[in-house]
């Protein structure tokens, strides 16, 4: 990945976010930030899934439960799946997961979703500069799903 | 002797000091044991709290120890923590239920130290019951409403009052600090011998259903008996007497704690083996285990059955499985010849 | 034991030796850090340990060394869970914790005077080798009659303890018979099933005990032919296996009616095993 | 009512009679006052312990899919919704099962009962009303002032799929605003409803009576009981239940059908429905799919439309 840097605006608090990143369009995204220099917040942690379809709400939660502030979620644009229709069919799920989170009163912003190609390297940098500003404005996990103790983590 | 409401509770307050205070209070959810800050907020008139107090002494989840890993090495440190307790109103069925863990966390080999120290440090003041649920069957059992075994020290409500009685030494060191103890007049007298002849309305027999179990592994009955059965655990949650659990990791980084945490006979994962074998793979064996471990097995190893009678499954489970009425099948099933 | 049974002592893996072809079983070889350690922890044949993977949870294993190889414990162990899996995956000089020892153990004042036939099949061997290498030892041998070992595998590959099996083929105090089920190259021993290799062997059962340890499968089909040569049930005896957690008998998930295998077993007699209910 | 019960005694008669099935399931007269109990009727001579009324609370669909053989099953309206949900997930064979249909005008809360008359002693239901002897005091209720919450928002009490009906059509009106309770919580801050879940979560024990009560969670292996990976310690707080019952009933989402079975299986009181309607209105609201209600079509997430709203979820960037 590439340089990254923070921009010191005011910052009060550095979020931890997992980022899964769809291995065919926004992890591709990712990398064309890092190789064209394109500077966003050290405050993502990348997991590389297959498809955004791959995405079982529970590593959601997990990555909550486990203590990061927030997350991001993003795939290919609807209609350019690799598997042609992995994001359509996780677009119904992540709608249904983001609704119920915040119903939970888990606040807005700790969740994210979004489409990020491979030619969106500046875009992508984008979305990480305004997830984590969002997530920074929260400050930490405030607990509704973090489990304060614990957390069966396999390492 | 008695000494009234009032002085009692003042003497349980001025406890607060050296023991947390457990007792039955009113919350959304009905009856619980819950620390209390003074006895203003213990419930007076209660039936019985919706789960067993069995967690003060075997929590549903607790840490045993934990470990830090640095490299390859590695240092652990033990989790137990124990502190003075005094559990007021305990119920005549969940004081002997106690009696009975008792037996099952210090066996002919081992004593669990984590159950022990806190059972030692506790005094149990059991409460006679007031009133009777139609689902309290614990006369089924030889304990009655206003048993006093399983209690260091055991009360009769006498409305502004309450008849005291030391049961054992605990109960007496405890009874030491209670000032104002007077007679009772004879009106309470013969109140104090109503409470005490009080009896559950149901009763199962039981007087044979040791020796029919020892004869009935592999009878039919176990077959219809389980067919309605969802495989929940909430029985065993409930029940005063369980004590199955499970020892698990939980890890952060390089830190960790093992944990234990109670589990149930009635989940298929309880005795799957790493092979993938299953002993017990069908909610027949396990029905049939959780039968034959309450009322066979138990009374063999420990010479007591471990049931008390307090109803709790019976009002919680989801499709009504009523132990007393599996109890009687047991008891009227036909055995099979081999 | 340690007052608290619940926490194990810490031991070093000084060795994690691949044991057959298939990489599925593991040789774990583990060094007491003190005296008083390996003081507290006295065992006998046929007793387990429960080993902890920090980070992964813990699980019960057979002790594969006998009480007359100090300062160490050893344990074959397959990959199959999460813990035996961390096991594998670990370098050696790392810690891990055991509790123990836990069980009963074979019935090694009973068996003395008489003849032994230790039957084993794949990677069940582990405590009947640290059975056999007990009364091996020049201290104990004398106690006992002919010993007579029974093993087989799969095929050569999947057998334990290669070295050893070597060193009893030429050892005049053990009469080593091994077995593989197919014949494979280079294999110039017996070949067949352990039932029918024990019925071709037909070890006497005059005054003689026999040790089982193996899958289902080969213990129900050896047991007949154990009975047609006349071992009585109580002088059969075998090692149960079984999903555990507490190894202390209050868990409460590894009881076969009223006897729980982690503290009453896991060794029982044939005898025992026909009064208790089949649910193994 | 009582028609109906000879009915359904006359029919489980007959088909097990014929050999036609093996078992008819459905319910019996529980042990404890208002409550009835699922019952496996084998052979043509125990029909008569057969019963239909109000008290018949548990889905039975549940039993279904672990009862081997060919079987016949009592099923309300939403019974039958989560069997139409069974089979379009082919978790059913058709040919081994027949549905004995009856309408169902809603099954008893007794749990609010209990709550204003204590532990009921006796009770009886004579034309919609409900003599209660508790040991609180006796009170008479009228059936709607005691009708499970579950039952009151009900669109369809008629079996969606049957092979036989018995007793008459119930006519509900389809206007009603069906997700009002959902709709109330929606409009509470986000600081209340992180208040109210977390005091709902804190009672859960984790007992799991609801997955199991519930007819459409048949995993054979349910996330919370996988060790590799652990998604849950087995402790109860309070944080990793919501994690349990969020991660549940996203699971459910678009197969759900409103039984609640699960929130009357619930020994602590939890509100497991408030979730799990907020799911259904939310599969209602976007993709207009209501689950179990046809034979056609698949569970809402199992489909896609190139037009799903998107807007609400996206960041954004």
């Amino acid at each position: 990945m590439g340089e990254i840097q923070v921009e010191t605006e005011n910052k009060k608090y550095d979020p931890k976010i997992a980022a899964f990143l769809c291995n065919w369009c926004s992890y591709a995204g990712a990398d064309l930030a890092g190789v064209g220099r394109i500077q966003y917040p050290p405050t993502i942690r990348t997991i590389r899934v297959p498809c955004s379809g791959r995405i079982n709400p529970l590593y959601i939660l997990k990555a909550m439960a486990n203590g990061a502030d927030g997350v991001l979620v993003s795939g290919c644009h609807p209609g350019d799946c690799h598997y042609i229709s992995g994001n359509y069919v996780a677009r119904r799920k992540f709608a249904l997961i983001k609704s119920l989170l915040t119903y939970v009163g888990l606040e807005e912003d700790r969740v994210n979703f979004s489409w990020v190609s491979a030619a969106e390297g500046g875009r992508f940098a984008e979305v990480v500069k305004g997830v984590s500003e969002r997530v920074g404005a929260l400050g930490p996990n405030k607990g509704v799903f973090k489990v304060d103790d614990g957390g069966a983590t396999d390492e | 002797m008695k000494i009234s409401k009032e002085k009692f509770g003042q003497a349980l307050d001025a406890l607060i000091a050296e023991y947390q205070i457990i007792a039955p209070v009113s919350d959304a959810n009905g009856i619980a044991f819950k620390g209390v800050k003074s006895f203003s907020e213990v419930k007076q008139d209660y039936l019985n709290s919706k789960l067993p107090p069995k967690a003060f002494f075997f929590p549903q989840h607790e840490k045993l120890m934990s470990y830090k890993k640095e490299g390859k090495d590695v240092t652990v440190k033990s989790e137990l923590k124990v502190e003075n307790t005094v559990l007021f109103g305990i119920r005549p069925c969940d004081a002997k239920g106690m009696q009975l863990l008792d037996m099952v966390f210090k066996n002919d080999q081992y004593t669990d130290p984590y159950y022990y120290e806190r059972r030692e440090k506790a005094v149990i003041i059991g409460v006679a019951c007031q009133k009777i649920a139609p689902t309290c069957f614990c006369s089924s059992f030889g304990i009655s409403p206003a048993g006093s075994e399983g209690s260091d020290l055991f009360l009769i409500d006498l409305g502004d009052s309450y008849d005291v009685e030391v049961i054992t030494e605990k109960g007496k060191a405890l009874a030491a600090r209670f000032e104002a103890l007077s007679e009772l007049t004879a009106d309470e007298q013969a109140l104090v011998e109503k409470v005490k002849r009080a009896e559950t309305t149901s009763k199962v027999d039981v007087s044979t259903t040791t020796s029919k179990l020892d004869k009935m592994f592999n009878s039919p009955y176990w077959d219809s008996l389980q067919e309605k059965c969802i495989g929940c655990n909430v029985c065993s949650f409930s029940c005063p007497t369980c004590h199955c659990f499970d020892i698990s990791e939980e890890v952060r980084k390089n830190e960790g704690t093992r944990v234990r945490t109670w589990d149930g006979c009635m989940a298929p994962l309880f005795t799957l083996h790493g092979s993938g074998h299953n002993p017990r793979d069908h909610k027949k064996a396990r029905w049939r285990q959780r039968m034959m471990h309450k009322f066979n097995y138990f009374v063999h190893n420990n010479g007591s059955m471990s049931c008390v009678g307090c109803g709790r499954c019976i009002k919680s489970c989801p499709v009504n499985m009523d132990i007393r009425q599996v109890i009687d099948g047991a008891n009227k099933a036909e055995l099979v010849v081999e | 034991m340690q007052q608290n049974p619940y926490i194990p002592i810490t031991m070093k893996l000084v060795k994690n030796l691949v044991e057959t072809e298939d990489k599925l079983i593991n040789t774990f070889t583990l060094e007491f850090l003190n005296k008083q350690d390996e003081e507290n922890f006295k065992y006998m044949p046929g007793q387990f340990a429960e080993l902890s993977a920090y980070g992964h949870g813990e699980a019960p294993f057979g002790i594969a060394t006998s009480p007359t190889e100090p300062g160490i414990l050893k344990f074959s162990v397959a990959k199959v869970g999460c813990v035996s899996n961390a096991l594998h995956l670990m370098e050696e000089g790392t810690m891990v914790g055991v509790r123990g020892p836990m069980g009963n153990y074979y019935p090694i004042e009973e068996f003395k005077g008489k003849n032994l036939v230790i039957i084993g099949g794949g990677f069940a061997f582990t405590t009947l080798r640290s059975l056999a290498k007990y009364m091996l030892d020049p201290k104990h041998r004398g106690d006992y009659g002919d010993i007579t070992v029974i093993y087989g595998a799969r095929n050569p590959g999947l057998l334990l303890y290669k070295e050893e099996l070597a060193e009893w083929e030429n050892n005049p105090n053990i009469n080593l018979v091994t077995t593989i089920d197919r014949p494979a190259e280079g294999w110039n021993k017996h070949v067949g099933f352990i039932p029918s290799i024990t019925e071709q062997i037909a070890p006497s059962s005059v005054n003689t005990y026999a040790v089982v340890c193996g899958p289902p499968a080969m213990i129900k089909f050896t047991l007949p032919v154990l009975e047609k040569l006349n071992f009585p049930p109580e002088r059969i005896y075998t090692s149960l296996e079984m999903r555990m957690k507490c190894g202390l008998g209050i868990c409460g998930r590894c009881n076969i009616g009223t006897e729980y295998v982690c503290k009453d077993g896991p060794v029982f007699s044939m005898a025992q095993l026909k009064e208790l209910p089949s649910e193994y | 009512m009582n028609k109906i019960i000879s009915d359904i005694r006359e029919t489980a008669r007959q088909l097990l009679a014929d050999g036609k099935v093996d078992v008819v399931i459905g319910y019996e007269k529980g042990s404890l006052p208002l409550k009835a109990t699922p019952c496996f009727v084998h052979s043509a001579q125990e029909v008569d312990s057969l019963i239909w009324d109000e008290t018949c609370e548990n889905n039975l669909a549940a039993f279904v899919a672990k009862t081997p053989g060919k079987k016949a099953i009592v099923a309300k309206g939403c019974d039958s919704r989560a069997l139409v949900v069974l089979l379009q997930e082919n978790q059913l064979v058709r040919d081994d099962l027949y549905i004995i249909g009856v309408s169902c005008h809603g099954v008893i809360d007794q749990r609010k009962i209990g709550a204003e008359v204590g532990e009921i002693l006796e009770a009886s239901i004579t034309d919609g009303k409900i003599s209660v002897k508790g040991m609180e005091g006796d009170k008479e209720y009228l059936f709607a002032e005691v009708k499970d919450a579950t039952c009151q928002t009900c669109r369809y009490p008629n079996p969606v799929i049957e092979d036989l009906h018995l007793g008459e059509l119930i006519q509900v009106s389809q206007d009603v605003a069906a997700f009002a309770d959902v709709a109330a919580m929606e409009n509470k801050s986000e600081s209340e409803r992180q208040e109210y879940f977390k005091e709902q979560m804190s009672k859960c024990i984790r007992c799991y009576a609801c997955r199991n009560a519930c007819p459409l969670c048949y995993c054979q292996e349910c996330f919370v009981d996988c060790n590799s990976p652990r998604w849950l310690t087995g402790g109860v707080d309070r944080a990793e239940n919501l994690l349990f019952q969020a991660g549940r009933v996203l699971h459910l989402a678009g197969r759900c059908v409103d039984c609640g079975a699960c929130s009357r299986a619930c020994l602590q009181g939890v509100d497991i429905r408030a979730l799990n309607r907020k799911m259904t209105k939310d599969v209602y609201e976007m993709y207009n799919h209501e689950s179990g209600i046809s034979e056609e079509g698949k569970p809402a997430l199992n489909v896609y439309s190139a037009n799903d709203p998107e807007e609400q979820f996206l960041v954004k960037e």
